[in-house]
């Protein structure tokens, strides 16, 4: 864990400029990512977990958004950085893995086109070679008979199939990081846990950084060092796994734990929800943008933003000016039967 | 009853995201209004008669304050021509839009939705008069039609225009039809005339006003061309298309008896293309494809 | 894709034989009595006869029908009843004049189209987009037969360049530039006319494909805009392309006659009304059968290149 | 559980879809009750069939063979005004919120639909039914009614949707994959009101659904589908602990739990579902069940009770195998 950043973020802000007015999806987040680290981004949709991850790989249009701070990936500065800057890291060090594998191929081009053909721009391989190459791919990410697959066009293949073809692609040129956005949503279960078993085993056997952006914290739960907690846009809480899981400060954290479903839970389980909606970005006012939603919320907590702080020199942070206490986490308690005393409805 | 409601939510509204129809939609349809005002009361304006001759006083003039858009070359005036000219224009064209709408419309709409062997049948069929030119066919029943009339115009248009229209609805209908909110109304016991008129219809109805803009462009062209090759109405009843035609052997010496006219139907035209195209990118109503 | 050109080839055979009794019966569809017709009144029975039995139309619906089919298959489509010339012959010099102008204004079409669409979509609602939009929304606006009289007005009789007005036709194999110069301003409006088309088409197929997904998926691959825009974009837009690509120039096979008409270019579209107001009724029919067929044949060339360009069309 | 009224008996459900020439068997001879108050639990992968089940119920898709009594009246024999008269006893709530609802339609309209459709309530009658409905599922009528229900979000449709669904005073509710598009803490919003709904309606619910801790945190039983065949039913609890089928217990082995102690099975099942159009011999599941013997290929497992209340079709339950 000692080891170098790969990826220092700082303080990047990405804004959109629309007809209604400024956007601000990502605001102010810092954060750093190890060579041998999977990092968990969680948060509901709007929470600015996908803009984060594209404007990290500078794949953010550039027309009508505004990036503040700094992305240094491997040395690079990503923010700022012309197309034909990014083109020179995208796939050999850094690659992405979308969420919908069915519109993320070209449906109008072989799969083995699509992965030999970055093989033979990027790393100048002859034809031959690619393909040679390609195919090894494809057996890597478990694709059977990979030599007749080759020529099939998306639509021939099932869903997990096809994600295991855009995995290839990603993997195609070494990269040392590799940002998953959602890549298991919309999967089935059973596939879902290949998929996830798929990244977890090539991580560690290419030796690359992971990103695994997600809605489902079952999702991050045991496959992620660190997770980062994402609300309106900002960082609301960020620590090592199990920090995040049975120690966090956070009422957004532990709403958000509390209100998913579990396996485990008896049947007719009353869920402790959230009330309310997901601010409106537009119209954010100074204070802390959960505090509308939060049974803790004072009167400092909507005039002011709370700013992160430490909980523990594990690097776990959070941004709340009322903590939780420490260890009452609802994983904690799992088995005593008794209502969560901090319940949020009203 | 112990009360569990969580509190009315505090909804927060998308905004209508759609940019306004904008100044030149509005000019659009102005312009489109005072065509069809000047035609349906063409006999009102203070204006001089169509036929009008001047006792050959004023020929081929240029604009003048008592011709404002010139005279041609018998000493009628063009304005006056023009306006009774845009009866033919927009008789035809709305009304074979109209009369096509009223017949594809329908059984596009009800193939597409209660799909199965009628709607197969109807659509072969459609396709099969598809492959065939329209515009050949216009020409070749109108030539062998005689005596030609506005209203045997209008029909034969209209009905060449029917496989297309009925194309159009059919899809518009089709990617209504697949929604969710349709088989709602079904389990809730809508019959299947209440879905088609209360749950299609307001959706299909963007594309349809679109399509009947676009159409109505394309007939008038049509129908100026006819008007070329002698087939569209009687010589002396001014069309747009013959003032065009007519004028061409005197072009050299008098060039605004081909711009007046020329004028009138490219704006009317450029009118109805563009509130079409508004209409159907304000509705946000995907092109259909063919 | 042979299962699926199989289902081509039925459906093309099914509306090729509904065509031509379409253009078959066009003759009986006549007001009043062909003879009449022909021969003009006062004349005698005998004579009508003759000409009843000349025709095949003493027989059965059926097999007239059947005779003149036959006939077609062999490119027979009988002496015009006008002249006597051939009607194949007729057709035959008139279709390579059409042919011509479509490949001159094709090719005029597709090369600006495709790269202005493609400048317009990376930009959308940029200042090019903006520009070229607006131009070929009101290009769209003025009907051929304006434009050509317009043109006409200016290039030959005010700025007076020989060789391009009405009846300055001559045959390419007469003198192959004044071909070309007379061909020129048809040209135009035919390929302006196109273009615009193409161009709506394309941009606003491209400014749709470019924010798919796998585009950001190919960029994420670190490949030029250049090639995304060539390899990845294009070839998907291409579809909506040359759908209308097939419409249109089938539009042009068929409504051409407007701008051939008014330049007195004996094409195909020319010889049809030239045809119609002599009341060659043979010509008519011939024409119209040629030019549906061609119709045909060319939607159906559009869906085998259909099948070769999308591959998820051939397996549906 | 068993001394409990019927509400809806399905027998030999059968639904074949016809696919370029060929027969897609997408729902194979289903058999279950549901007894009145209660939710059912139907969960499965996608392409199993749980769908077309829901909708072949509501006859929105034809059935190909077998029955449907709802309410001691058998409604796949019925039909025209009869069937629809009859199908609003059932209501039936769809997976995408905002294609539920007719975007050129006000809310208030929307709700009112089926009063309008059967004339049952108008005037004052009409607004003061509506009116409570989107009132109860938290939607301010006065301020929301004449709004176009495509200013809404996800949740936001859904709670109209649900308004709609009981406008009619239905007894039963067919939920498909009804909060699968929600972000959970929307999720769970929707799943206590449809909850306290149930309660206070006297619903049966039918609750169709690919993620199986929602289901589990909804149903008193819950059934497993898979390629078009049910494999396992039973109480929830009951079979979540000890699942009898194979392929039950791998679907609940790859569930995600949002716990970093739970444990992550290396037991995941390989493979993938096979077609639909053709598919395997005997039981079903048999292709990627790594129990499989040469009995399964040759003949098909019946569902047969393990223990009271709680069916399994497998030649080797794994129940019996632990006991």
């Amino acid at each position: 864990m000692s080891s170098s950043p790969i990826l220092v973020v700082k303080n990047l802000t990405t804004t959109f400029i629309t007809g209604r007015g400024r956007l601000p999806a990502v605001g102010g987040v810092s954060f750093e990512l190890n060579a041998d680290e999977t990092l968990g981004i969680v948060g509901e949709s709007g929470s600015g977990k996908t803009v984060l991850s594209r404007t990290i790989m500078g794949l953010q249009p550039r027309s009508n958004v505004e990036l503040g701070g700094s992305v240094q990936l491997l040395g690079h500065e990503i923010v700022h950085a012309s197309e034909d800057e990014l083109r020179t890291i995208w796939g050999t060090e850094v690659s992405m893995v979308f969420q919908d594998p069915m519109t993320s191929l070209n449906p109008v081009m072989t799969i083995g086109k699509q992965i030999s053909e970055s093989l033979r721009v990027r790393l100048g391989m002859s034809k031959a070679d690619a393909k040679v190459r390609a195919i090894d791919l494809l057996k890597l990410v478990g694709i059977p008979s990979a030599e007749e697959r080759y020529d099939a066009y998306p639509t021939q293949l099932s869903g997990g199939m096809r994600q295991r073809v855009v995995i290839a692609i990603a993997l195609s040129c070494s990269p040392q990081l590799l940002l998953a956005d959602e890549p298991t949503t919309g999967l089935d279960v059973t596939i879902q846990a290949q998929i996830l078993n798929l990244i977890e085993e090539l991580k560690s056997k290419e030796k690359m950084a992971v990103i695994l952006v997600t809605h489902d914290l079952g999702v991050v739960a045991t496959r992620t060092d660190r997770i980062i907690v994402m609300y309106a846009g900002r960082i609301v809480e960020m620590g090592r796994t199990r920090d995040v899981f049975f120690n966090h400060r956070m009422p957004y954290t532990r709403a958000l734990l509390e209100s998913t479903p579990k396996v485990s839970n008896p049947s007719h389980t009353r869920l402790i929800t959230i009330p309310g909606r997901p601010p409106d970005l537009y119209n954010l006012d100074g204070g802390c943008a959960f505090a509308p939603r939060c049974a803790y919320a004072t009167d400092q907590c909507r005039q002011e933003a709370p700013s992160l702080q430490e909980a523990n020199s594990d690097g776990h942070l959070f941004a709340c000016w009322n903590p939780l206490p420490v260890g009452t986490s609802p994983l904690n308690q799992q088995n005593s039967n008794e209502p969560n005393g901090a319940s949020n409805e009203q | 009853m112990t009360s569990t409601i969580e509190n009315n939510e505090v909804v927060v509204l998308k905004p209508e995201k759609k940019e306004p129809l904008g100044v030149f939609f509005w000019v659009c349809v102005g312009w489109l209004g005072v065509n069809l005002l000047a035609a349906i009361f063409a006999n009102f304006l203070p204006i001089w008669g169509p036929q009008d001759s001047n006792n050959y006083v004023d020929l081929n003039t240029g604009p003048s304050f008592s011709h404002l858009l010139g005279t041609d070359d018998l000493g009628r005036d063009i304005l006056s021509r023009i306006i009774y000219g845009a009866r033919v224009s927009l008789g035809v064209s709305f009304g074979a839009m109209f009369l096509a709408f009223f017949i594809g419309g329908i059984f596009g709409m009800y193939a597409a939705y209660r799909r199965g062997k009628l709607d197969l049948i109807l659509t072969s069929v459609s396709l099969v008069f598809l492959a065939f030119p329209s515009i050949i066919a216009v020409i070749a029943v109108l030539s062998f039609w005689t005596p030609r009339s506005i209203l045997k115009i209008t029909i034969v248009i209209a009905v060449t225009s029917i496989p297309l229209v009925y194309r159009v609805i059919r899809a518009a209908t089709l990617s209504a039809a697949t929604k969710d909110y349709v088989l709602a109304a079904k389990i809730q016991g809508a019959t299947d005339r209440r879905i088609m008129t209360k749950e299609l219809l307001p959706n299909i109805l963007p594309t349809a006003v679109s399509f009947v803009m676009i159409g109505i462009a394309s007939v008038i062209v049509v129908e100026g061309s006819l008007a070329f090759l002698g087939l569209s109405t009687n010589v002396t009843t001014p069309s747009w298309g013959n003032m065009i035609n007519e004028s061409r052997s005197v072009m050299q010496v008098n060039p605004w008896l081909v711009l007046f006219p020329s004028l009138a139907m490219c704006l009317l035209i450029l009118s109805l293309n563009f509130i079409g195209d508004r209409i159907r990118s304000y509705y946000d109503v995907s092109e259909v494809k063919l | 894709m042979i299962k699926y050109l199989g289902r081509r080839v039925i459906a093309l055979a099914v509306i090729l034989t509904i065509v031509s009794f379409g253009s078959f019966s066009l003759i009986h569809l006549l007001p009043g009595d062909i003879a009449t017709v022909i021969l003009g009144t006062g004349n005698t029975p005998a004579n009508r006869i003759a000409l009843y039995k000349q025709l095949g139309l003493d027989k059965g619906l059926f097999s007239q029908y059947s005779t003149w089919l036959g006939n077609i298959f062999q490119l027979n489509f009988g002496n015009s009843f006008i002249d006597g010339t051939s009607v194949s012959t007729t057709i035959g010099t008139a279709l390579p004049i059409d042919f011509e102008m479509i490949l001159i204004s094709q090719v005029m079409a597709f090369a600006i189209a495709i790269p202005l669409a493609m400048k317009a979509a990376k930009k959308p609602n940029g200042l090019f987009d903006r520009i070229a939009t607006g131009t070929s929304f009101t290009m769209l606006s003025v009907p051929p037969f304006i434009f050509i009289v317009l043109l006409v007005l200016v290039v030959s009789i005010n700025l007076q360049i020989p060789g391009t007005g009405p009846a300055s036709f001559v045959t390419f194999g007469q003198d192959p530039f004044h071909n070309l110069v007379s061909l020129v301003l048809p040209s135009i409006v035919l390929g302006i006319g196109s273009t615009v088309v193409y161009f709506r088409v394309l941009r606003s197929d491209l400014v749709s494909t470019l924010q798919e997904e796998f585009i950001t998926m190919a960029r994420s691959k670190g490949l030029t805009r250049r090639r995304i825009m060539w390899r990845h974009a294009f070839r998907p837009s291409s579809i909506a392309l040359l759908g209308t690509a097939g419409l249109n120039i089938g539009g042009l096979i068929a409504g051409g006659f407007i701008v051939e008409y008014l330049m007195q270019i004996p094409g195909i579209g020319y010889m049809l009304i030239l045809a119609i107001n002599k009341s060659d009724f043979l010509l008519v029919q011939g024409i119209v059968m040629t030019i549906a067929t061609l119709i045909v044949l060319l939607n159906f060339l559009i869906d085998f290149l259909f099948g070769i360009i999308d591959p998820r069309i051939t397996r549906d | 559980m068993s001394n409990k009224k019927v509400l809806l008996e399905v027998r030999n459900l059968e639904v074949n879809f016809k696919k370029a020439g060929q027969v897609v068997s997408a729902v194979a001879g289903l058999n279950f009750d549901i007894y009145e108050g209660e939710t059912l639990g139907l969960v499965g992968e996608s392409g199993c069939g749980k769908s077309t089940t829901g909708r072949a119920l509501m006859r929105i898709v034809e059935p190909t063979n077998g029955t449907i009594v709802l309410d001691g009246k058998e409604l796949t024999s019925m039909k025209g005004r009869e069937l629809r008269q009859e199908r609003t006893k059932m209501q039936m709530i769809f997976q995408d919120p905002i294609s539920s609802l007719n975007p050129r339609r006000r809310v208030k309209d929307i709700v009112a639909e089926p009063l309008d459709c059967w004339g049952s309530a108008e005037g004052d009658e009409r607004d003061r039914i509506v009116f409570d409905l989107l009132n109860r599922v938290g939607i301010d009528p006065a301020i929301y009614g004449n709004r176009y229900a495509r200013q809404f979000s996800g949740g936001q449709c859904q709670r109209i949707s649900i308004a709609r669904s009981l406008a009619m005073r239905p007894k039963m509710l067919i939920c498909d994959e009804m909060v699968s598009a929600l972000d959970v803490s929307i999720q769970a919003q929707i799943l206590n009101l449809l909850e306290d709904l149930k309660e206070e309606y006297g619903l049966t619910l039918l609750f169709i659904a690919h993620d199986l801790a929602v289901v589990k945190n909804v149903s008193d039983r819950v059934a497993v589908m898979y390629l078009g065949k049910m494999c396992e039913i039973g109480p929830s609890d009951l079979m979540y602990d000890a699942p009898a089928h194979p392929y039950t217990k791998f679907l609940l082995s790859a569930a995600l739990e949002a716990n970093p102690d739970s444990i992550q099975d290396n037991e995941v099942l390989s493979g993938e579902p096979p077609s639909p159009l053709n598919p395997p011999s005997g039981c079903r599941f048999r292709t990627r069940c790594p129990f499989a013997t040469e009995l399964c290929a040759s003949q098909e497992p019946l569902l047969t009770e393990v223990t009271p209340g709680h069916s399994v079709a497998c030649h080797y339950p794994l129940t019996t195998v632990k006991a």
